[in-house]
């Protein structure tokens, strides 16, 4: 790659685009980057990007290591359960904080007698993963609202699943995320938990990461530096026009124009420099939860420390 | 042939200690390819050191660590074992079966009406074309995240190879064999189990073979969703949390128990079909 | 006990004809009327290839022919007759692989009606009938081809069947043997009153067993001669075969098979060579 | 004398195969009947209240947008995407398993030594593989090829193998005594008798295949293809409309690929018991 | 042409014995020493499962024999020897049933050094010989018992073999088409001279197609007769037949025979019958 090495210049030449695959899933919070790519801001910082579809963000981390992917977007949770593991990676940005109501809850049928969190003692609910950041969340909540963790039971369904099964009563509740939640409105299904938001750690937990590994990082700073300005650039967009958010989505993803325009947008962050605060709250519930074993020294180490 | 053989069989000395060398020697070639398999993979590992493949040894060390360090008093199991093992077994024993004698049946019906597979043969390739995964969220919604779901699942994706090896080993009875039946009045019980399933039995046995190693993959497939148990949980969650130990233990453990279950099942097959063999080796 | 055109017709067959479709059409029986009178040994000759297994197997009502009725008792044959038995010509194709000699004789026995000392007696008696007294426990296929198709007469035989269809059951046991079983069959006649249909190529057997042989012309086949076969009975291997008669029957039947077997024109008229 | 009792068996009509043409179109009738039932049947489940019409959409709604997916263009490329990895994966499996099977239904040493390893492999579930399969092969075109090869090598290789064995030794002994060796005798007996056997395994693994490139697009949510598909049209789209008829587009493929592979059975494989125009009384 | 002793020895059996192991160990052959000179014509005869298949597949290297050797031309049999045809007498096996009857032949046929016209030629020749011009594009479930062993017949004379075994060939065939046949074999035998081993129950035909007759015992088959046929060639179906000695050869044979086949002691002494 062009202007390799830690004393190089941090801007790449447009005229020599630089290639990049970039692993992400088709959903709101991942807007900016394909914002990013409709805009043409790449293009002006001279990458070449290709976006890939990834299976979650697990496996994403694994195509970064492998050297599939260059950049893809995950969670903290995944970061640090990779670091744990001995995969080297940074994250070079947030995308999305979990810090507006409405965004992602849990939902329950109405008329099924589970209006608050309380009901939900001795009951089964869902999550999408197991072993993950929504795993955590919906445990740290649920213990806020008093349940421990034997006071029900986890179960996993997909997130186009739970509707059907919350009515049939199946489940007593389930998470999902926008724009379930909207749709769940027509189906007779209300949100009995704004996990978002529930409590303090949450209100301030970062939900969507943008990846890089450590050696691509040390290798390719200019890249990496050409990267974030453009998502940043992209994310601020989203911020300041909502209407931009409405229009690419049906592009990427399979939603119709009207529904893109009802959901609640995503809460994007305007300066994505990687939180380490963040970070420590996420080990502590993986630690808590028992997703870690050992807490991890130095966090800060896995962020990207940029221009 | 030398002249030792001859003398030795003329004065009538059993022929035994042969044939049991050349049991001994297939057993060792056996597990020696076995063997060599794992020790490639050893070396290869301990060179490549990446974090995704590690030795064998490692992994067999973790295996052990998770299932068989037990207390002598529990036969070394240890509990994990009836949290992911014993779950993900009963679940992909009973889909099996039931998909087994529902192929076995409805094979040897289509098998033996032209006018029953004319109606229902494109039913059956248009449903078995259908990926397991696909009907998940069918299954979810009609039998909820139980056992009933996950059986039901497996019991869907074995059926196939079963049933198709049916129809297939029952069309190709010898036709001589079903005429001797009908000439000397084989009710059609008799014609089932006494000619049908004897002579297709050798087929049959190929399909459940395949479909068992099936069962395995689907029974994996299944536990990705509900209840968090079973070994296609313990794998998923390995990988989730990037702890390759722990994946390659789950995968160390569904080839020991593909392989055991393939050995009970090659058992009874060569039990039942012992005839076969002898038929088709008896003059070589 | 000689047949007389006043015994009941157990067998009636009207018109018999046979076409093989497929995308080689092939006429196997052309045209096939005659009876069959309760109780007769009736034998059937004719060159290699003319439908004597095809008829059979239309006779048996395992096949059902494109032309023409077969008439058991005055009702058509449809399935398989109750109380027939089929010797097949392919006997190592019939014979279960998957069960023993014993297995395979015991398999067509009746399942009530009969105690397992009778079921063992009946399958002795039949395996020592054939001389395979010692085979009872073999597989067919550690037999050799002759004691295969003896197993397949046995099995016949243990059935008790009231007509029996036999299709060259004698073409692979040596001479000795062959007049054994060819004796063997006419007592077996006698002791259940079997009605009998032999098909065979040997042209003295089907005289010496026979109250008349059928000869047919080849494919597409019709009959080419009725003989009646007026020997003496009991009959014996040697005196019966001495009988000038005898000599006469079968050398008349093999000049008609030579006219068929040639390739010459097909005989038109059904003569009564005999008789 | 004794009544001689006819077995009550009704008239079997025995189809006439002469008109090969009539004989298969009422074949394709009855199938086509069979299949109408199965909608027709699945309609008045999807109708009768068992389950919110939101969450299993009518049969017939689904059939409707099956139609519409069929001529919309992104949808077809996502199809293609995938039967292009099952041609390749499936190519792949056939040579590598077909002759694999052959050398280890002939040869005892090789069985022998095979046997283990293989059946400790075999029952390694693909998608148990997914994450490695992604690791060495990236996410595209090349780890589903992998999986599929992986998946379908077994039905194929048991069969061939099966198949070697069950050869009729007479067959075989009449080769030989015509002086053809081993490998002549392998090729011109042992294949073409085990034929019709090998071809089911490939009508097993055709299925196979296409189940694991569904699949694994499905789970490994690759880069493109049909599984790729019905994962964003139910994961964003909340249309499970759409993902039904997918799925009814994956059974239609399924039973297309049946289809030819028949054809090319009855073109090749003619002379089995079960396809013989004229089987001596099979039914 | 007679064979005397001192013609070459082509086949060389000594002490051939076999075993069937298995659970049921049966002892099939006992003991046979014989020879078999270059360009004879050898019948064997004997009882039904006394071994002849078991020896035929033995001397052909099918099969190893648990006793014993077989040198070709002082060579130790290890493999089928090349220029040597059997025909099966499970022939409806030995034929394969993807191949049409041409196909069949055409499958024995060397790959090379035949010109597609001369493979045709062969295999029409070979056809036309067994009276099965019309057939050759049928498959052989097509065929009848009888044409089927025709098929096999024909096959082997495609080949051209050296040596020829041949394990109750024409079994299946009508009397007409069957005196054919045997003149076939003697024809084909002077014209590529041949070396025939021919396994048959008919003992008349064991007479006039052999130089030389071996009478098995039965099983564990050891020899208990070498019967050198001395009749005049050209033989002839009528006339040969009607030789006093042909009469008392088959007469000798067949009394030996019935001695085999009862079921009394073995007879141990080998004598030679006639000549
Ligand atoms: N399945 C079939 N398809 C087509 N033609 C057939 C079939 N079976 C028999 N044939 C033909 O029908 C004719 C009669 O056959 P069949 O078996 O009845 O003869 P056969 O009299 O029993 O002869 P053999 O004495 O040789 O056994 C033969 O010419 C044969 O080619
Ligand atoms: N595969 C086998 N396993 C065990 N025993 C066998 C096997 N094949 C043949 N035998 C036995 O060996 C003996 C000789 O068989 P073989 O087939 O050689 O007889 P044969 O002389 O050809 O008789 P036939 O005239 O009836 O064909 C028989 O008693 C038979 O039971
Ligand atoms: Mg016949
Ligand atoms: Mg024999």
């Amino acid at each position: 790659a062009p202007g390799a090495g830690p004393d190089a210049k941090q801007t790449l030449d447009p005229a020599k685009p630089v290639a990049i695959t970039v692993g992400t899933l088709p959903a709101g919070d991942y807007a900016p980057l394909y914002v990013a790519e409709a805009e043409g801001y790449f293009e002006e910082e001279g990458l070449d990007v290709t976006i890939e579809i990834i299976a979650g963000g697990a496996v994403g981390v694994t195509q970064l290591v492998s050297g599939d992917l260059q950049f893809s977007s995950a969670t903290w949770t995944n970061v640090l359960s990779a670091v744990s593991q001995g995969l080297e990676l940074q994250v070079v940005r947030e995308g999305s904080d979990s810090n507006k109501e409405g965004i992602n809850g849990l939902i329950a049928a109405d008329g099924s007698g589970i209006e608050s969190v309380e009901d939900l003692r001795g009951k089964t609910l869902s999550v999408n993963t197991l072993a993950s950041a929504t795993e955590t969340q919906i445990r740290d909540c649920l213990a806020t609202a008093g349940l421990d963790e034997g006071d029900y039971e986890l179960v996993e369904v997909p997130f186009p699943e739970v509707g059907a099964a919350v009515t049939q009563g199946r489940i007593a509740a389930g998470f999902v995320p926008e724009p379930f939640i909207t749709i769940g409105k027509s189906q007779g299904l209300s949100s009995i938990l704004a996990t978002s938001v529930c409590n303090e750690t949450q209100r301030n937990s970062t939900i969507v990461t943008w990846n890089t590994s450590r050696a691509y990082a040390e290798e390719n700073p200019a890249v990496v530096a050409a990267f974030v300005r453009a998502m940043d650039k992209a994310t601020k967009l989203v911020i300041d026009d909502p209407q931009v958010l409405i229009d690419i989505l049906p592009t990427f993803t399979t939603l119709t124009p009207d529904l893109a325009a009802a959901i609640t947008s995503p809460s994007f962050v305007e300066d994505g420099t990687p939180n380490i605060d963040g970070a420590e709250r996420a080990m502590k519930l993986m630690l808590k939860y028992g997703l870690l074993e050992e807490p991890l020294e130095d966090l800060s180490q896995y962020a990207w420390q940029g221009e | 042939m030398t002249e030792a053989t001859t003398k030795t069989t003329w004065m009538g000395v059993v022929r035994r200690p042969r044939r049991d060398y050349r049991r001994v020697r297939e057993f060792g070639i056996r597990w020696g390819a076995l063997l060599a398999l794992g020790l490639v993979w050893e070396l290869a590992a301990r060179i490549a050191e990446s974090p995704f493949f590690p030795p064998v040894s490692a992994i067999i060390e973790r295996f052990v660590e998770i299932w068989f360090s037990g207390s002598p008093s529990s036969l070394f199991l240890t509990e994990r074992v009836g949290t992911d093992i014993v779950p993900s077994l009963v679940r992909m024993l009973g889909g099996w079966s039931i998909a087994v004698v529902f192929a076995i049946v409805l094979g040897v019906a289509i098998g033996r009406s032209r006018v029953l597979g004319d109606y229902v043969e494109p039913i059956i390739h248009f449903v078995r074309a259908i990926p397991p995964p696909a009907l998940i969220p069918i299954f979810l919604i009609l039998l909820g995240f139980g056992n009933e779901m996950r059986v039901a699942l497996i019991a869907f994706a074995v059926i196939w190879p079963v049933l198709l090896n049916t129809i297939d080993g029952v069309r190709s009875v010898e036709s001589l064999h079903l005429d001797t039946g009908r000439v000397f009045e084989f009710d059609r019980r008799k014609v089932f189990f006494g000619v049908v399933l004897p002579s297709a039995a050798p087929k049959i046995f190929a399909g459940l073979r395949v479909s068992l190693s099936v069962a395995l993959i689907v029974m994996v497939i299944s536990e990705m969703v509900g209840k968090p148990d079973g070994i296609g949980f313990v794998i998923l969650g390995a990988q989730r949390n990037f702890r390759m130990l722990d994946m390659w233990a789950g995968i160390l453990l569904l080839g020991i128990l593909g392989y055991v279950l393939n050995a009970i099942l090659a058992l009874v097959e060569s039990r039942v079909t012992r005839w076969h063999r002898g038929a088709r080796e008896g003059l070589s | 006990m000689t047949i007389t055109t006043t015994a009941t017709d157990l067998l009636t067959i009207e018109g018999l004809g046979h076409v093989y479709e497929g995308r080689q059409r092939h006429e196997a029986i052309g045209r096939l009327d005659f009876t069959v009178p309760e109780g007769a040994f009736i034998s059937i000759v004719g060159p290699s290839g003319c439908g004597k297994t095809t008829m059979l197997r239309c006779l048996s009502g395992l096949m059902k022919p494109t032309r023409g009725t077969v008439l058991l008792q005055g009702e058509p044959v449809l399935g398989v007759p109750r109380d027939l038995a089929l010797v097949f010509q392919d006997y190592s194709r019939s014979l279960f692989p998957w069960r023993t000699v014993a297995g395979n004789i015991a398999f067509v026995l009746p399942r009530r009606g009969l105690t397992a000392a009778e079921r063992k007696a009946r399958i002795d008696e039949s395996l020592d009938a054939v001389g395979l007294t010692g085979s009872a426990d073999k597989y067919p296929w550690q037999l050799s081809g002759g004691m295969q198709q003896r197993v397949a007469i046995a099995r016949a035989l243990a059935y008790r069947p009231k007509i029996l269809l036999m299709d060259e059951p004698f073409a692979s046991v040596d001479a000795q043997t062959r007049a054994e079983l060819e004796d063997l069959m006419l007592a077996v006649r006698e002791r259940f009153s079997m009605t009998i249909l032999f098909v065979t190529h040997d042209i003295d057997e089907s005289v010496y067993l026979a109250d008349r042989v059928l000869v047919l012309s080849k494919s597409p086949s019709t009959i080419v001669a009725t003989i009646d076969v007026d020997l003496p009975r009991p009959r014996d291997q040697v005196s019966t075969r001495e009988l000038d008669q005898f000599v006469q029957l079968r050398s008349g039947i093999a000049r008609m098979i030579r006219d068929q077997s040639t390739r010459r024109p097909t005989a038109t008229a059904s003569t009564d060579a005999a008789a | 004398m004794a009544v001689l009792t006819q077995t009550p068996k009704p008239a079997r009509a025995r189809r006439s195969r002469a008109g090969g043409g009539s004989a298969k179109r009422t074949s394709i009738i009855r199938g086509m009947i069979g299949l109408v039932v199965l909608f027709v049947v699945a309609e008045l489940i999807s109708r009768s209240g068992i389950v919110d019409e939101a969450f299993l959409p009518p049969t017939s709604l689904v059939l409707v947008r099956t139609g519409e997916l069929l001529v919309d263009p992104g949808f077809i490329g996502a199809v293609l995407a995938t039967l292009q990895a099952w041609a390749i994966g499936l190519s792949i499996c056939i040579v590598v398993a077909v002759s694999l099977g052959v050398v280890l239904g002939s040869s005892r040493g090789a069985y022998s030594a095979s046997r283990a390893v293989i059946e400790f492999l075999r029952p390694i579930p693909s998608v148990a593989l997914i994450p490695l399969a992604i690791l060495v092969f990236g996410n595209d075109a090349e780890m589903k090829i992998a999986l599929i090869v992986f998946s379908t090598l077994w039905p194929v290789l048991f069969n061939t193998i099966y198949g070697m064995h069950d050869v009729d030794p007479i067959a075989k002994l009449t080769a030989q005594s015509f002086g053809r060796g081993r490998i002549a005798t392998l090729f011109s007996v042992s294949l073409p008798s085990a034929a019709p056997f090998i071809f089911t395994g490939i009508r097993i693994a055709a299925s196979v295949a296409l189940i694991v490139a569904v699949s694994a697009e499905l789970l490994a949510g690759a880069s493109d293809g049909l599984g790729r598909w019905m994962l964003d049209a139910g994961a964003t789209g909340n249309r499970p409309d759409l993902v039904y008829a997918a799925t009814i587009i994956a059974g239609l493929l399924g039973l297309a690929i049946n289809g030819v592979l028949v054809l090319i059975e009855r073109r090749f494989l003619s002379w089995q018991p079960a396809l013989r125009p004229t089987g001596k009384g099979s039914e």
